[in-house]
């Protein structure tokens, strides 16, 4: 759709790792109790994927669920089929409290690749990057915002922030991962 | 720079990550209340110096409010319990007497007294 | 052998020869251990002095042991207790004054602010307090024959969005009613007086300032000294490393303190102990709406004189000028969360300072000579309390928080008066019992303001 | 042109690397791995510093950061920096460093006058004088006193370079990379703990690569490079040089700072990094600093510590002079003078002020011929350098005495451990009589969160200056035990006033014995205030050599014991650091987040003049060439009332409130009655504080029967988000409510005027008339094929629809409008518009007409507030009596007399003063413009029985004397009926 427009339209930094916007994902809000069966049914109807453990992310073949909150997660699924997921997850929880809400555009996600992706996002995260195992998604602040984190693999950052900080976001990380700036530290 | 584990997402939180919400277990005296009482609902304060159990929220993380039992000078943490609570676990109780012997919370009453 | 001695050691003191020499009237010799009167400071006295190695300079202040008895027992020597002492002898004649003091005078937040003074209040009752003060500055230095180097050399608050600038719009109109010399001034002016300033933004361009041209800044420990060696001259006793730990009472009614260094009989008390307030309230047996909070300032290593005044950003919570020895002098903000540590977290520090560099960029190459906190006490609306107590014969004068070094001689002199005579027209605005009937006074409605 | 480089090796230098240097403008020439002060006195030069209070000319004492003297500027223009200090910065090629606080020049300053006048510039004579006549201290004397205040010129503008923060975490910090540290670490790392050791110096090993004997068998330097090469090889340790531990805080934080590139200017590169440690634990093994001893003359350049003489010596190559005296109190001291032989330098005297030297290094210096005078001290002679000393008896009154020439003096007074990381956050610390110094208390540490010591110390650092507790055995060729050290305070004992006025204390402050002594003479007597009186240890080496020494002569002056007078409190940074990187990488552009709306590149490109809002920027107006804002805003105004205009309304808050208690709670959330709305109709909402002032204002939409969709103000959504969780979770966590603040998912235009419904309706996808969408409804559909929400809601009082599509779609809607609403004149308007075609209706603005001291009752709003309601946050608030007060001043509208904009922020005055003789006042004015639709000056405001006064005139004083009249009257001044807004 020409009609789209992305926070960032596609920014990319190469500094000595990449920062660059990722794809827009498609994203449900999902407020509810975890623990009751019908909403691991809604998720997993959706997604394909199980209810992640706290701070978790789970894999489906259609998507996947990001622990948020006690009470919230982030599906994240192919833009295009938001309108009839969300529907699907609403009419699974009918008669369960909940609140799913599409939030695609809220969100951006910039991705960090190369080697020292640690060692740039902890110029600008309190979190032990050094430790932090791919597949944990840590809530925290980014330099002065908040924002996700987590790594899929040593070398892949997934940042997610709000759509209005995403400039800021990005320019951070550029900054970060300026070349010269090397740290060497893990 | 405090670091004060959050009871819901299980992360020991830089302070910068958190939001400070002041005295915890404070009851809320709505229409029809007393002067007294509501004036000390929102203003008196035990401000004490020692153990304090106090509110935070985990903005930048899972956004839930939490309250911990801190010490004002030594800055000592005993613990951190859920909000939805209305007096602190008597585990963290215990801890601060084993730090504080004769130490005495005032809206606890005698029961906050421990040996 | 420290000053925290238990309390029978001091009672022992009690009993010696120390009465005689105190219980005659208060005058301008009499109070003195030596018997010889204050020499008066002078650059006389300082040549003359210089002949013979300046051996002949005597104590600034006496360092009496406490009687059992005073007329009044200030409790807390900074600055605000010890101009309340000096006004309870100079204007209403009541010398047998004790100042009681748990560590060093002036070594709570008196010694530790960033020493703006200004009195461009909003609200009237500030208004009318804060201009007192600042015009007691004035002259302070000849009243007390003590230079406190009071430096009127403008304060510039800075208008960085439109809110800002309508509300420092509304003070100067407040003030104009006020009596209070300030005036709104625009960016071109405001790159005048403070040329190292980056007044075009980009981020916040600077749109004005408020601008009071007789605020600025004084030496703070020298007013806690020239103070104390005024009272001290009176012959009041001002008794250091001396930590009052009760509150005696017969029933409604106060009847002395208990201390590290004896019982103190009194019928007549003021509470002057700024972040301690809560802890004197709760020894009396009273709730203050107060928290503790540390508060954080820093110094940049002296350089050569760059800056004639001092500025004030509120929109990102800077405070800078520079002192008379060089270092920038630079207030920040407070810690959220009570604590009774002089420190303070260091991201404040960290925003402070981001903030100021953005305003004035040069000061990226200067560094960071030391930090510190003090403990200030926030009231619900974050004005002071001067006021009585529930407590009979209890006076308390506390919550200036961030920004009570200004008010110092002015607190000293309306507190005074509350004591003495039961009332000032300077203090009713600021009673205790505000909270209860939701009568506030605050002052972040025109503008953020601290300091 | 005494000091001098030795041909001897230097384990510093490299000798074929020459780099090029001036000094105030003259060239100079180093090598590699000089800093600044090795390569001038490499070439000859000690002088290279001005003392701050007297001038007097001063060489560098030390070899490090401690130094008090040897300041320097370096660089130029936007790389210019005072203050550095000349025996830590490294050469670089072509770097240009300057003298400071001299006038004319370093070697010839008018300044130096002030020394001669010492006697009449005691401590604190500043608070004894200026202060007659009165008007002469702000016109004369303060002036004077200033200029001459502060060391270094300014720094310039803004910084070239750039900075950055680091966060690191490990389960152990060490500090300081001597052996202590390293055999720390190294147990730890042995242990599996993840480990960070950090060493301010280029070279790991500390004082022991030049000071130390054999190691567990090994040379120090062997023995450095084989732990160092072990740590290396272990995946849990990271090792790091250039990094200096800065600050120790509460819960195991650890500031460092870093030179990454100092010493490349211009390279791209970060010039500082400052690293946040998370610690588990801290020790701290920073050795610890020698002692100078207080001597007539013990500032003249060429006077250093041993240590750092015999550091120059074999670090750098270099001499301080060809002749040097020892002057010592303990058996340290020898070592630099075996140093000096060792590299041909004549040493033709110890003084030693014990009884005897007995020691085996003493024995050493002795069998090499070398004098030594047990029982002594010395002054020294000289003026900008050394010529001599004069040796006298330790115990006498320093008359008499026999003059030894030489060129430099090397002194030791003994070493103190370097205690700052540990006090920082509230180490404790035990005096050591016999060696004369502070160090840790082991059981009074730090605590950290569990209540623990969060910080231990090692090696010299915890007063373990030989390293037996350490557990590191310096075994040696011969037996080294080393005779016990004589605190010396002041030297000679009995020296007279005029000879303790030229023992300096605290270098830099010029405070002298003489100094402390007439503090603790004039009652200062507690050590703050001493050191607030005298200014000893507030310099910018903060007291790291003059602290003990002049603590000692404060507890002798007053009579007690060093620990009983105490320390003064040590502070953050350890040494000072830059403030760029305090601030780190945020400047510029990521100064702060700047929130941007979908539509923010498009503002920009339109060279909107921007209005920060939070950390949004809204569009102020947008000003067309040769338009100035006043008249842009006019423009505006009139083209939304005639045709129509846009607003980007992306920036308000969009809350999502949604559950079985959802009607339930937003009752109490809000003033008025939110559970009776409708589905599809919108309904305008107050928000107030538990303390009952208003705080947020804005329309809610009923989307289900469970599901309400809360506007906020733009800088509240945020705030008011969080005050919803707040209350959802702390207090009616029964309360079957989810929110969710999704601000973000939605760009909103607000399409505005008479002409909104047509261009609408061109782009076509929604039936918008009347019926099917009337006022204060809202509905879904598709607008120009995007999917949107549409609301018929109105802040301007015009015929107007909020259309909210997803933020991606937010641009394209946008240019769909602009390009539709072309045949109608369509134009964007901005912030000052909206405040004007809102005021024209009466319509108050939070922050504007509320002030956080405003209640809605004073505003009118009464309608807005639910009786049926028992509670409501705020509702007890506003019981209170001088909430009742009828003498509360109510919102009223405001129209001068003559037509003109009444000042904004006016008063208006009544009859008489107060108490305290101010002006007593009636009213205020809360907003005020020029309105284009009426052609006059509108305004609002709060005044004293308002709403009964109309058409009662009151004056408004400027604040230029003028008085403005104006007269009460209703606050809604355009379309009282609001038919427009109804069509
Ligand atoms: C970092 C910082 C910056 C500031 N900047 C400014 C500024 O620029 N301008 C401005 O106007 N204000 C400023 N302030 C605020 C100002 O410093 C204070 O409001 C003011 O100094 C308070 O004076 P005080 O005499 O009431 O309190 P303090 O000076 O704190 O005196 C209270 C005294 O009471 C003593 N005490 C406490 N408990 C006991 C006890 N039990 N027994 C005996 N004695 C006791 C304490 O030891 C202390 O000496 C700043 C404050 C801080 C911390
Ligand atoms: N006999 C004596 O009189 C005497 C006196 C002092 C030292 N010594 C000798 O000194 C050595 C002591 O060993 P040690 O390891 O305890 O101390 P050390 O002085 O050798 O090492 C301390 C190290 O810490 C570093 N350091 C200091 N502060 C730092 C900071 N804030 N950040 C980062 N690094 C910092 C220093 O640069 C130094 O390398 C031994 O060789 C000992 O014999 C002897
Ligand atoms: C206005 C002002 C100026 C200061 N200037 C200096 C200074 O030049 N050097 C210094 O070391 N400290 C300076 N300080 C800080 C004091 O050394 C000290 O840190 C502060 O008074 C708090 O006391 P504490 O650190 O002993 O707790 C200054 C403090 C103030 C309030
Ligand atoms: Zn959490």
């Amino acid at each position: 759709m020409s009609d789209l427009q992305s926070a960032l339209q596609g920014a990319r930094f190469d500094g000595y790792v990449s920062v660059f916007e990722a794809q827009p994902a498609g994203m449900i809000q999902l407020r509810a109790d975890l623990a009751e069966d019908a909403v691991a049914h809604a998720v997993h109807r959706a997604t394909g994927a199980t209810i992640p453990q706290p701070l978790g992310l789970s894999t489906g073949d259609r998507g996947e669920a990001l622990w948020m909150a006690p009470d919230e997660l982030l599906l994240r699924v192919l833009t295009d089929a938001i309108p009839e997921l969300l529907a699907d997850v609403q009419d699974d929880l009918r008669d369960h409290h909940h609140l799913a809400l599409d939030v695609s555009a809220m969100r951006t996600e910039i991705r960090v690749e190369g080697a020292a992706v640690r060692e740039v996002l902890a110029k600008v995260t309190p979190v032990d990057m050094e430790t932090l195992k791919p597949g944990t998604v840590r809530r925290t602040r980014l330099a002065q915002v908040a924002a996700a984190i987590w790594l899929s693999n040593d070398e892949t950052a997934h940042v997610l922030c709000f759509r209005s900080v995403a400039t800021y976001v990005f320019d951070v990380l550029s900054v970060s991962a300026r070349k010269g700036g090397e740290v060497g530290a893990f | 720079m405090l670091i004060l584990h959050c009871p819901y997402c299980g992360v020991d939180a830089d302070e910068t990550e958190l939001s400070p919400g002041g005295e915890a277990h404070l009851t809320r005296h709505g229409p029809g209340s007393d002067d007294t009482d509501f004036e000390s609902y929102l203003f008196m304060r035990e401000n004490p110096k020692g153990p304090q159990f106090e509110r935070w929220r985990h903005a930048m993380g899972c956004g839930k409010w939490f309250h911990a039992a801190r010490h004002t000078v030594t800055m000592q943490v005993f613990g951190t319990y859920p909000a939805q609570t209305q007096r602190p676990p008597q585990e963290i109780l215990d801890r601060i007497s084993a730090a504080q012997p004769g130490w005495r919370w005032r809206d606890l009453g005698d029961e906050g007294q421990r040996a | 052998m420290g000053h925290r001695a238990a309390p029978v050691m001091s009672q022992i003191s009690l009993n010696m020869p120390l009465r005689r020499i105190y219980s005659d009237a208060p005058g301008r010799t009499t109070g003195r251990t030596e018997g010889t009167p204050m020499k008066r400071y002078s650059a006389f006295a300082i040549a003359r002095e210089a002949f013979r190695h300046h051996t002949g300079w005597t104590r600034a202040w006496r360092s009496p042991a406490p009687k059992s008895r005073y007329d009044v027992v200030i409790v807390g020597a900074g600055g605000h207790g010890l101009a309340t002492a000096y006004w309870l002898g100079k204007n209403h004649g009541i010398t047998n004054v004790a100042v009681l003091e748990k560590g060093w005078l002036g070594g709570g937040n008196t010694g530790r602010n960033t020493t703006i003074i200004r009195s461009n209040y909003l609200q009237d009752p500030s208004a009318a307090l804060y201009e007192k003060s600042r015009s007691l500055f004035e002259t302070m230095s000849q009243d007390l024959n003590y230079n406190v180097m009071f430096s009127p050399r403008g304060v510039l608050m800075l208008a960085q969005t439109e809110h800002e600038k309508r509300g420092y719009l509304r003070t100067a109109h407040a003030n104009a009613l006020q009596g209070i010399d300030t005036r709104f001034i625009g960016p071109k002016e405001v790159k005048e007086i403070c040329p190292i300033m980056n007044t075009e933004g980009p981020r916040y361009p600077v749109l004005g300032g408020l601008w009071q041209k007789r605020a600025g800044t004084a030496r703070h420990d020298a007013v806690a000294w020239g103070y104390a060696r005024a009272c001290s001259d009176m012959g009041m006793d001002i008794i250091e490393q001396c930590e009052v730990t009760g509150v005696t009472r017969d029933g409604g009614k106060v009847t002395g303190v208990d201390t590290t260094r004896g019982r103190i009989a009194t019928d007549k008390m003021g509470i002057v102990v700024a972040g301690h307030s809560g802890r004197l309230a709760e020894m009396a047996g009273f709730r203050l709406p107060i928290e503790s909070v540390p508060l954080q300032a820093l110094v940049s290593e002296p350089i050569k004189p760059c800056m004639d005044i001092v500025v004030m950003a509120n929109t990102v919570h800077g405070y800078l000028s520079q002192s008379d020895k060089g270092e920038m002098v630079i207030g920040g903000g407070t810690d959220a969360y009570n604590a009774y540590t002089q420190r303070g977290s260091f991201h404040h520090i960290e925003e402070t300072v981001r903030s100021l560099i953005e305003i004035f960029p040069m000061i990226s190459r200067l560094k960071m000579l030391r930090q510190w906190g003090g403990i200030v006490d926030m009231t619900g609306d974050r004005s002071p309390i001067l006021s009585k107590t529930p407590v009979d014969g209890i006076f308390i004068n506390c919550g200036w928080g961030t920004g009570g070094f200004k008010a110092t001689p002015g607190s000293g002199f309306a507190f005074a008066e509350l004591m003495a005579t039961g009332k000032s027209p300077l203090t009713d605005a600021f009673s205790l019992d505000r909270f209860r009937e939701g009568r506030f006074i605050d002052e972040s409605v025109a503008a953020g303001v601290a300091h | 042109m005494t000091s001098y480089r030795l041909t001897t090796p230097g384990r510093r230098i490299v000798r074929g690397r020459r780099l090029n240097f001036t000094f105030d403008g003259k060239p100079h020439e180093g090598l590699h791995g000089d800093t600044i002060a090795s390569a001038l006195m490499a070439g000859g030069r000690t002088l290279m510093g001005r003392s701050f209070k007297y001038h007097r000319p001063r060489g560098p004492v030390t070899a490090g950061h401690e130094e008090p003297n040897a300041l320097v500027g370096t660089g130029t223009g936007s790389r210019f920096e005072p203050n550095q200090r000349a025996t830590t910065t490294r050469l670089h090629e072509g770097l240009r460093a300057t003298s400071q606080n001299r006038w004319p020049t370093l070697d010839h300053d008018i300044g130096a006058i002030n020394s001669r006048l010492s006697r009449f510039l005691p401590a604190g004579f500043y608070y004894k004088t200026f202060t007659w006549p009165a008007a002469f201290w702000e016109k004369v004397y303060e002036p004077i006193i200033r200029r001459s205040a502060g060391l270094g010129r300014p720094p310039e503008g803004p910084d070239a370079d750039r900075y950055e923060h680091f966060y690191a975490h490990c389960d152990l910090a060490v500090v300081g990379g001597g052996v202590a540290g390293i055999a720390a670490a190294l147990k730890a790392a042995r242990e599996g703990k993840r480990v960070l050791l950090l060493e301010q110096d280029t070279l790991w090993g500390g004082r022991s690569i030049t000071d130390g004997t054999m190691m567990e068998g090994e040379a120090p330097a062997d023995w450095t490079a084989a732990r160092i090469a072990e740590l290396e090889g272990m995946e849990n340790v990271t090792l790091r040089l250039n990094l200096q531990g800065s600050g120790v805080y509460d819960h195991g934080y650890l500031t460092a700072y870093e030179w990454v590139a100092e010493d490349r200017p211009g390279a791209d590169a970060p010039r500082h990094r400052l690293w946040r440690i998370r610690a588990g634990h801290i020790i701290t093994a920073t050795g610890a600093i020698e002692r100078p001893l207080p001597f007539a003359g013990n500032d003249i350049p060429g006077v250093m510590l041993a240590s750092a003489v015999r550091d120059y010596v074999s670090d750098y190559a270099v001499t301080p002079g060809r002749r040097v005296i020892i002057v010592t109190n303990n058996d340290d001291a020898y070592r630099t003078a075996l140093a000096l032989l060792d590299a041909g330098v004549t040493v033709p005297l110890v003084v030693d002020a014990r009884h005897e030297a007995a020691g085996e290094l003493a024995r050493q210096v002795r069998d090499r011929g070398v004098e030594i005078a047990t029982a002594s001290g010395i002054t020294a002679e000289g003026g900008k350098e050394v010529t001599g000393v004069r040796v006298v008896d330790i115990a006498g009154n320093g008359s008499g005495g026999r003059l030894v020439r030489c060129d430099a003096i090397a002194m030791s007074g003994g070493w103190s451990p370097v205690p700052h990381l540990w006090s920082h956050c509230g180490g404790k610390l035990l005096w050591d009589d016999a060696q004369g110094f502070f160090y840790p208390d082991p059981d009074r540490p730090p605590l950290g969160a569990d209540g623990m010591g969060m910080v231990s110390a090692v090696g010299a650092a915890a007063g373990d200056l030989t390293l037996s507790r350490a557990g590191l055995r310096q075994d040696s060729k011969g037996s080294l035990t080393e005779q016990p050290t004589r605190p010396v305070w002041v030297m000679p004992e009995g020296a007279g006033p005029d000879l303790r006025a030229k023992m300096f204390l605290d270098y830099q402050n010029d405070v002298k014995v003489t100094d402390v002594q007439l503090a603790a003479r004039e009652g200062f007597v507690s050590v703050e205030h001493a050191k607030r009186y005298t200014t000893l240890g507030m310099a910018t080496d903060q007291g790291k050599l003059s602290n003990i020494n002049g603590l000692a002569v404060l507890s002798a002056q007053v009579g007690n014991s060093i620990p009983q007078v105490g320390t003064t409190t040590f502070r953050p940074p350890y040494v000072p650091i830059s403030m760029g990187s305090i601030a780190g990488a945020a400047r510029g552009d990521i100064f702060q987040p700047l929130r941007r709306t979908p539509l923010h590149d498009w503002h920009e490109a339109r060279g909107t003049r921007w209005e920060p809002v939070g950390h949004w920027r809204r569009p102020f107006c947008y000003p067309r060439a040769g338009e100035d804002p006043h008249a842009a805003v006019m423009r505006e105004v009139k083209n939304a009332r005639q045709t129509l205009g846009l607003l980007d309304a992306s920036t308000l808050g969009k809350i999502v409130v949604k559950g079985p208690d959802a009607g339930r709670f937003l009752d109490l959330l809000y003033t008025n009655m939110m559970s009776t709305l409708k589905v599809g109709r919108c309904r305008y909402g107050l928000m107030c504080s538990e303390n009952g002032f208003l705080m947020d204002d804005g329309v809610v939409a009923r989307l289900t029967e469970d599901t309400f969709l809360c506007h906020t103000t733009s800088g509240g959504a945020d705030r008011i988000h969080a005050h919803m969780e707040e209350w959802l979770q702390t207090e009616w966590w029964d309360m079957q409510v989810y929110v969710a603040n999704i601000t973000e998912q939605w760009a909103q235009i607000a399409v505005v005027g008479p002409n909104a419904r047509k261009v609408l309706e061109k782009l076509g996808g929604m039936d918008l008339s009347r019926d099917a969408l009337p006022f204060m409804a809202w509905a879904e559909g598709e607008i120009a094929g995007l999917p949107a929400r549409v609301f018929r809601i109105s802040f301007s009082g015009e015929l107007s629809y909020e259309i909210a599509v997803s933020a991606n779609h937010g641009k394209a809607l946008w240019d769909k409008l602009l390009s539709a609403g072309e045949e109608f004149g369509v134009m964007p308007y901005g912030t000052e518009a909206l405040h004007v075609l809102r005021a024209e209706k009466g319509f108050i603005m939070i922050g504007d007409e509320s002030d956080g001291t405003v209640i809605p009752q004073d505003l009118g709003l009464g309608w807005a507030i639910s009786k049926r309601k028992d509670d409501y946050i705020g509702k007890r608030a506003q019981e209170r009596v001088h909430m009742t007060d009828p003498k509360r001043w109510k919102l009223v509208g405001l129209q001068t007399l003559d037509g003109s904009v009444l000042p904004d922020g006016a008063y208006a005055v009544a009859e008489g003063t107060n108490e305290n003789g101010q002006r007593n006042t009636q009213g205020r004015v809360t907003s005020t413009y020029h309105s284009p639709t009426l052609g006059h000056g509108i305004a609002m405001g709060l005044v004293l029985n308002g709403p009964d006064r109309m058409g009662e005139v009151l004056d408004f004083p400027g604040t230029d004397s003028t008085v403005h009249k104006a007269r009460i009257c209703d606050p809604v001044f355009y379309d009282k009926e609001g038919a427009k807004q109804d069509v």
